[in-house]
């Protein structure tokens, strides 16, 4: 039982309960609360596995920006308590056992996974944020470019959405 | 020293919540939350993955999907806005124009 | 700047004036429209002359001067198509006649289309026109020889149906439009033989291939690879220069202005035809047979038209037929091997018959539109200027010496005769000529002799404007002095035109073969004959429409039979209505449309889409709108796809995850 | 004992250093509000507090005790966990930001162990930084949200929306001296100024980078909610904004939090423009390494002076010690013997001038400026600051590529 492997099932068990909280609660906010939670465990395990621009930005981009963006919208249309309808009877009968499927299939995907998987992560091994940097602006260039004009379009999109027509 | 398998179960189990939120939340904005759980879980997998294997171009596509999430988020919330000035209502079962 | 190494500027004058004209003149005073027109034209022609001087003064080493390369039009493979311009002395006779009597023609417009609406899109066609016909005496190669044909034709049938309103006008240029098709389809199956063959379409490759002594001479009824091409080039020929049997078009062509009648129907698209043949008459001599057809053709129609000309009353309508015969004649002297007399005879043709028509419609002009010369007579009095230009066209075409159409007509019969087994064609090239000379006259007496037989209340008749009559007089003297440059011939001196010629073309086989004395004794005998064979008609037009005109009446009723099957020329557009048209209108009409496209088609159309609404319809009882049951088939698909990656390693690679 | 020391020496010294830290950032916030009322007061020509203590210096005392003390009512219909979990997120959040910043250059020699002054030395201390600050919006929001009262609830909503605007501006003008530097690290930071010795203040990051600097200090007082960006907890138009619902502790926490975070701002804009513990002057001119003992021991002098002729007893008998407290370090600092303590107080000293100063900055606009209006703040956040700050960015990349980066 070494620190690390503590650390991260402390983690573990924070994300997997905050997720499962995320489903419990009926209040979009404490959902958002938990996800908050979920995020920030997951940048804790970036951390502990040393890549830690990744676990910087996940808290700076998931954390700081997105999320607060829905808690700004769920502050913003007042959401209430989620009603309880049950309108669609396939997800009342098929939801839970296709996602055990799922899970299953996950899970059984990853055991039979190659050595790989097995072998450990030791922290900060690489990927120092030079590192991520040049293959970024290098090898990934043009995708980067492109989600630079994704981000500008949802922009553009996301005014036209949300602007009240003026009539 | 983490296996990385136990990353990948984690990333697993939360990939599942995310589904099972994704199937049972009746909010909007909580399904798409569950979304961005999902995504989460996949960043965790590439992270891992990327560790595991000494390559950084895993961390990098973490940064794709975080910034895809981020477009993501703002025209989803974007449309949730609307669709709540329109129906009066987050609830997905009462947002049906579909419906025949 | 020597203008040899910018002959575009030639053709592309024109083409800017019809642009400018035709973009911008809708609005504009005619006057302003006719001098960007008539700018255009001259400044066209002027080019010509300098670049025919600068031709005519080249050092003999220079010559032939090569085709001038602009740019490539098409290249595809081994074919290719440039945009090259040439120019030699078939070219220069061919450059002067068209500029010339196009920018006459011009001026002549601007006085008869005065009160005419439509002015510019009229001068635009007509600049247009010019620049076709310039791209195609000037083209260094089949291909662009082609488009400027077809550029010709469209620009006939444009002004053919000039007056669109007018059903009979439109349906004329559809006539003439598709008539012009199937020769064309000809002309084009005979260029794909040629590449075929030669592997190129370039004039000089071409021809340098083909006078190669390895083809050997196709002997009559054999049908090689010159046989055939040379027909089918022949059939374009026919097509654009109405010969038998495609000649149908041109005398309806006459719906259009005067004007075109007499540039396009007279003095130079309709003679395209002949232009082709003498261009290309390397390929001509090494087939019998196509001469002889040619021949055939060209003495058939000319004297089949002309005996159409005889009983005709619409003034433009003798014309048309008069030219038809003419452009026979040429045909006659191709196929005879006479090719420079062909040319000679197109160049004074030109001048005549665009005199002719220019004169004819001056009458009209001056009757206010009509044209039946039943109703007309005594004209001579009151148009004079218009009358002895006419005359004097008259004259010409009739072969009186020592007038233009005399020298030409002469060469033509003289080259017919010489020829073995070339009597026949002589024997009806006279007679052809002696009803020439028939109707032409008789045209004259009904126009201008004899009493009025027009309302002259109503009628006022008035001499056209001198932008009309300058180009008369022009023309007239060109008719008078055109045919002097072979003069010399007649009384043994060297034949110049020939001569001239000689480098493009070759002269007639047969010549050779006779003794100089003999064959220029035999020369005056001939030309006698053929003026006593005109003075004849002329003296039967005098006898039948000045001393007895009662007697022609008589004559048609006597002789009804005849006389009808003339009046309805020989029924030929009766007997291709019946033959073609009918059964093409009811197959397009039963198969084409109402089973191919009816059934078939919008069948097939209408049938998917509503196959498409039907699934639509029961398809979409799946879309109930609850986005949780989407999200539910959402993740079903994802399983699918994860169960297919773990179940079945060879989809990997399809679902993407290449391990 | 010492044996247990010995083997978990690293953890406790954290603990040490972490205790340590808290205590002296919750003293000088205390002192920050003594100081703000002070220095606004004599702005506005009144006294400011001055009956608790000699000069009012008790008076951070007597608040805090208010603060505990104080009955903390719990309004009707809030959403208790999320009611409770605002202030402390706030607290905890600004509290945390300030762990990563560096106080000095070496570390303290104790019992043969380095102590390295500051708690968290992170390769990604700015990223970290700004990943505290984004998640302290949630305080503010939260605690808007959930009090169930409509001030409250436009005071979390304009703070969220204000703060997601001006986070952009904020990292992106710091962008330009992380070029600089090539490191997130914020002693590389530093180091990377002190790389010409003789420039003294002129190799600063804020010479290269003015319009950075002002960029990011907007940003960052907007960040923080200080005038005049306080829309969040504008008094005239929402009662108290976001902490209207908040009484006592909780209150105070929200308190501690805003100062806290001032003072992190400060000591960024410090360490990042004004080359944090650099000395101002050209490192060949040792003698101004007297200038701490130049300064304090006047300053002890003139307290004791001004504290025998005080008005209070109390006041007599405490200010003249404070005084000859003061005076004695000073002149230590100047004993030649005690030279190493001198040169190892150079560091500190100069940081917290220089962050001394930024606290003076901003009460000084407190005292001065006036508030925005709601558009004009989005506005100039989104149509001025941010464009300036991009284009701040691309200048110094433009600028790097052209003449590298020193």
């Amino acid at each position: 039982m070494t620190p690390q492997l503590a650390i991260f099932f402390v983690l573990a068990a924070l994300a997997v309960l905050g997720a499962l909280n995320l489903i419990i609660q009926r209040h979009p906010i404490h959902s958002a609360l938990s996800l908050i939670v979920v995020m920030i465990a997951l940048a804790g395990l970036y951390l502990l596995m040393g890549s830690e621009f990744v676990a910087a930005v996940q808290i700076i981009v998931y954390g700081g920006a997105i999320m607060v963006l829905f808690v700004f919208v769920i502050m913003l249309l007042n959401a209430g308590v989620e009603e309880r309808t049950n309108v669609s009877k396939l997800a009342g009968v098929a939801g839970i056992p296709l996602a055990v499927a799922l899970l299953g299939f996950l899970a059984a995907a990853i055991a039979r996974s190659n050595e790989s998987a097995q072998a450990g992560v030791e922290a900060g091994t690489l990927a120092n944020t030079k590192e991520i940097s040049t293959m970024l602006f290098k090898d990934f260039v043009y995708p980067f470019e492109l989600t630079s004009f994704l981000i500008l379009v949802a922009i553009l999109g996301a005014i036209v959405l949300a602007q009240r027509e003026k009539s | 020293m983490v296996p990385t398998s136990y990353y990948l179960i984690l990333s697993a189990v939360l990939f599942g919540l995310g589904v099972v939120a994704f199937v049972f939340k009746r909010n909007v904005i909580t399904i798409f939350m569950s979304i961005e759980l999902m995504l989460n879980a996949v960043n965790l997998a590439f992270v891992a993955f990327s560790q595991a294997r000494h390559q950084s171009d895993g961390q990098v596509f973490v940064l794709f999907v975080i910034v895809v999430a981020a477009a993501e988020a703002a025209v989803g919330l974007g449309i949730i806005i609307l669709m709540a000035r329109n129906r009066q209502s987050l609830n997905v079962e009462r947002v049906d124009f579909l419906k025949l | 700047m020597p203008i040899l190494d910018h002959l575009w500027i030639i053709p592309l004058l024109p083409l800017l004036g019809s642009a400018i004209n035709g973009l911008l003149g809708g609005k504009w005073p005619n006057t302003i429209v006719n001098s960007v027109a008539l700018g255009a034209t001259g400044l066209s022609f002027l080019c010509a002359l300098e670049a025919v001087r600068e031709f005519l003064t080249l050092s003999p080493d220079k010559l032939p001067f090569p085709p001038q390369h602009y740019f490539d039009w098409i290249v595809a493979g081994s074919f290719r198509a440039g945009f090259d311009l040439q120019i030699d002395q078939l070219t220069v006779v061919m450059l002067m006649v068209v500029t010339g009597v196009g920018f006459l023609i011009h001026i002549y417009s601007t006085g008869y289309m005065a009160h005419e609406s439509g002015y510019y899109r009229f001068f635009s066609y007509l600049n247009l026109f010019m620049f076709f016909m310039l791209v195609l005496v000037m083209a260094a190669n089949y291909v662009l020889l082609f488009v400027g044909w077809e550029g010709v034709g469209l620009c006939s049938y444009l002004l053919i149906g000039f007056y669109f309103l007018k059903k009979s006008a439109s349906d004329a240029g559809k006539k003439a439009f598709i008539v012009n098709r199937i020769g064309d389809f000809g002309f084009m199956l005979g260029m794909f033989l040629l590449f075929r063959t030669f592997h190129t379409l370039d004039f000089t490759t071409l021809f340098a291939a083909a006078s190669n002594p390895a083809w050997g001479h196709e002997a009559w009824g054999q049908f090689g690879t010159f046989t055939i091409a040379c027909l089918l080039l022949f059939m374009g020929a026919t097509g654009k220069s109405a010969q038998l049997p495609l000649y149908v078009w041109l005398p309806d062509a006459m719906e259009g202005p005067t004007p075109v009648s007499a540039l396009i129907h007279a003095a130079t698209m309709v003679t395209a035809g002949v232009y082709v043949v003498a261009r290309s008459h390397i390929l001509f001599v090494h087939s019998e047979t196509a001469m002889v057809v040619v021949a055939v053709v060209g003495c058939a129609t000319a004297f089949f038209a002309a005996s159409i000309g005889l009983v005709q009353t619409d003034i433009k309508r003798v014309l048309a037929y008069s030219t038809v015969s003419q452009l026979g004649y040429m045909f006659l002297a191709c196929g005879v091997g006479a090719f420079s007399a062909g040319i000679f005879h197109l160049m004074t043709h030109a001048f005549f018959k665009a005199l002719l028509f220019l004169a004819a419609g001056s009458v009209i002009h001056a009757m206010g539109g009509e044209q039946d010369m039943r109703k007309m007579g005594g004209l001579s009095t009151k148009i004079k200027y218009t009358y002895r230009t006419m005359l004097i066209a008259t004259l010409a075409i009739a072969g009186i010496p020592p007038l233009a159409g005399f020298f030409s007509k002469d060469a033509i019969l003289f080259s017919a005769f010489q020829i073995e087994g070339g009597h026949p064609l002589y024997a009806v090239g006279l007679l052809t000529a002696l009803l020439t000379s028939f109707y032409m006259f008789r045209l004259i007496y009904l126009t201008f002799y004899g009493q009025p037989r027009y309302d002259e209340h109503h009628v006022h008749v008035h001499e056209s404007p001198w932008s009309m009559l300058g180009p008369l007089v022009t023309l007239a003297v060109l008719s008078v002095i055109g045919g002097w440059i072979a003069a010399p011939a007649l009384w043994g001196g060297p034949d110049y035109f020939a001569s001239f010629l000689a480098p493009v073309l070759t002269s007639p086989q047969g010549a050779e073969a006779v003794n100089e004395a003999a064959a220029h004794q035999l020369e005056i005998i001939l030309a006698i004959v053929a003026v006593a064979s005109a003075l004849l008609g002329w003296g039967a037009a005098y006898w039948l429409y000045i001393r007895q005109p009662a007697k022609p009446e008589q004559m048609a009723k006597s002789m009804r039979p005849v006389y009808n099957t003339l009046v309805n020329k020989y029924y030929v557009d009766e007997f291709y209505a019946a033959v073609i048209i009918k059964p093409l209108m009811w197959i397009s009409t039963n198969v084409l449309w109402k089973f191919v496209d009816v059934a078939a088609i919008d069948g097939t159309v209408n049938g998917i889409a509503s196959g498409a609404t039907s699934i639509g319809d029961t398809v979409r009882h799946t879309q109930s709108g609850n986005t949780r049951s989407y999200a539910v088939w959402v993740v079903i698909g994802a399983l699918v796809v994860i169960a297919v990656i773990f179940f079945w390693p060879a989809a990997r690679p399809v679902v993407g995850m290449v391990r | 004992m010492i044996s247990f020391l010995n083997a978990n020496a690293t953890i406790i010294i954290y603990l040490v250093k972490i205790a340590l830290l808290l205590f002296i950032v919750l003293t000088v916030n205390a002192y920050l509000t003594w100081f703000e009322r002070k220095v606004v007061a004599h702005m506005q020509s009144r006294w400011g507090p001055h009956r608790v203590g000699p000069h009012g210096l008790l008076q951070p005392l007597a608040d805090g005790a208010k603060f505990l003390l104080k009955e903390d009512p719990t309004p009707a219909g809030v959403d208790k966990f999320t009611y409770f979990l605002a202030p402390l997120m706030a607290l905890a959040l600004a509290l945390t930001s300030i762990a990563i910043i560096p106080f000095g250059p070496e570390p303290l020699h104790i019992l043969g162990r380095d102590i390295t002054l500051g708690i968290a030395d992170l390769n990604i201390g700015i990223l970290a930084l700004f990943a505290i600050t984004a998640l302290s919006v949630y305080g503010v929001a939260l605690a808007g949200w959930s009090s169930n009262s409509k001030y409250p609830l436009l005071g979390g909503l304009r703070s969220s929306a204000q703060m997601v605007s001006y986070e952009l501006s904020l990292t992106m003008s710091v962008v330009g001296v992380l070029l600089l530097a090539g490191s997130f690290n914020l002693r590389d930071i530093i180091n990377a100024q002190a790389h010409h010795p003789e420039r003294g203040i002129f190799g600063w990051n804020v010479w290269p980078q003015i319009l950075g600097f002002f960029c990011f200090f907007v940003a960052a007082v907007a960040e923080t909610n200080r005038v005049p960006f306080d829309l969040p907890e504008a008094e005239s138009e929402l009662v108290a904004g976001f902490h209207t619902e908040y009484a006592s502790f909780k209150f105070a926490m929200f308190f501690i939090a805003e100062y806290t975070s001032m003072i992190t701002v400060s000591c960024l804009c410090t360490i990042m423009f004004f080359g944090g513990w650099l000395s101002p002057f050209p490192a060949s001119w040792t003698f101004t390494h007297y200038l701490p003992s130049v300064i304090l021991l006047p300053f002890g002098l003139w307290v004791i002076w001004d504290g025998i002729r005080y008005e209070t007893i109390f006041g007599r008998l405490v200010l003249p010690g404070i005084g000859t407290v003061l005076t004695v370090i000073g002149i230590a600092l100047a004993i030649p013997q005690l030279q190493f303590v001198n040169e190892f107080v150079q560091g500190p000293f100069w940081l917290l001038g220089k962050i001394f100063v930024f606290l003076f900055v901003y009460v000084w606009m407190r005292g001065t400026l006036p508030r925005f209006r709601y558009d004009q703040l989005m506005s100039f956040g989104w149509k001025l600051l941010l464009p300036v700050s991009i284009a701040n960015v691309v200048i110094t990349a433009f600028a790097i590529l052209m003449w590298g980066a020193r």
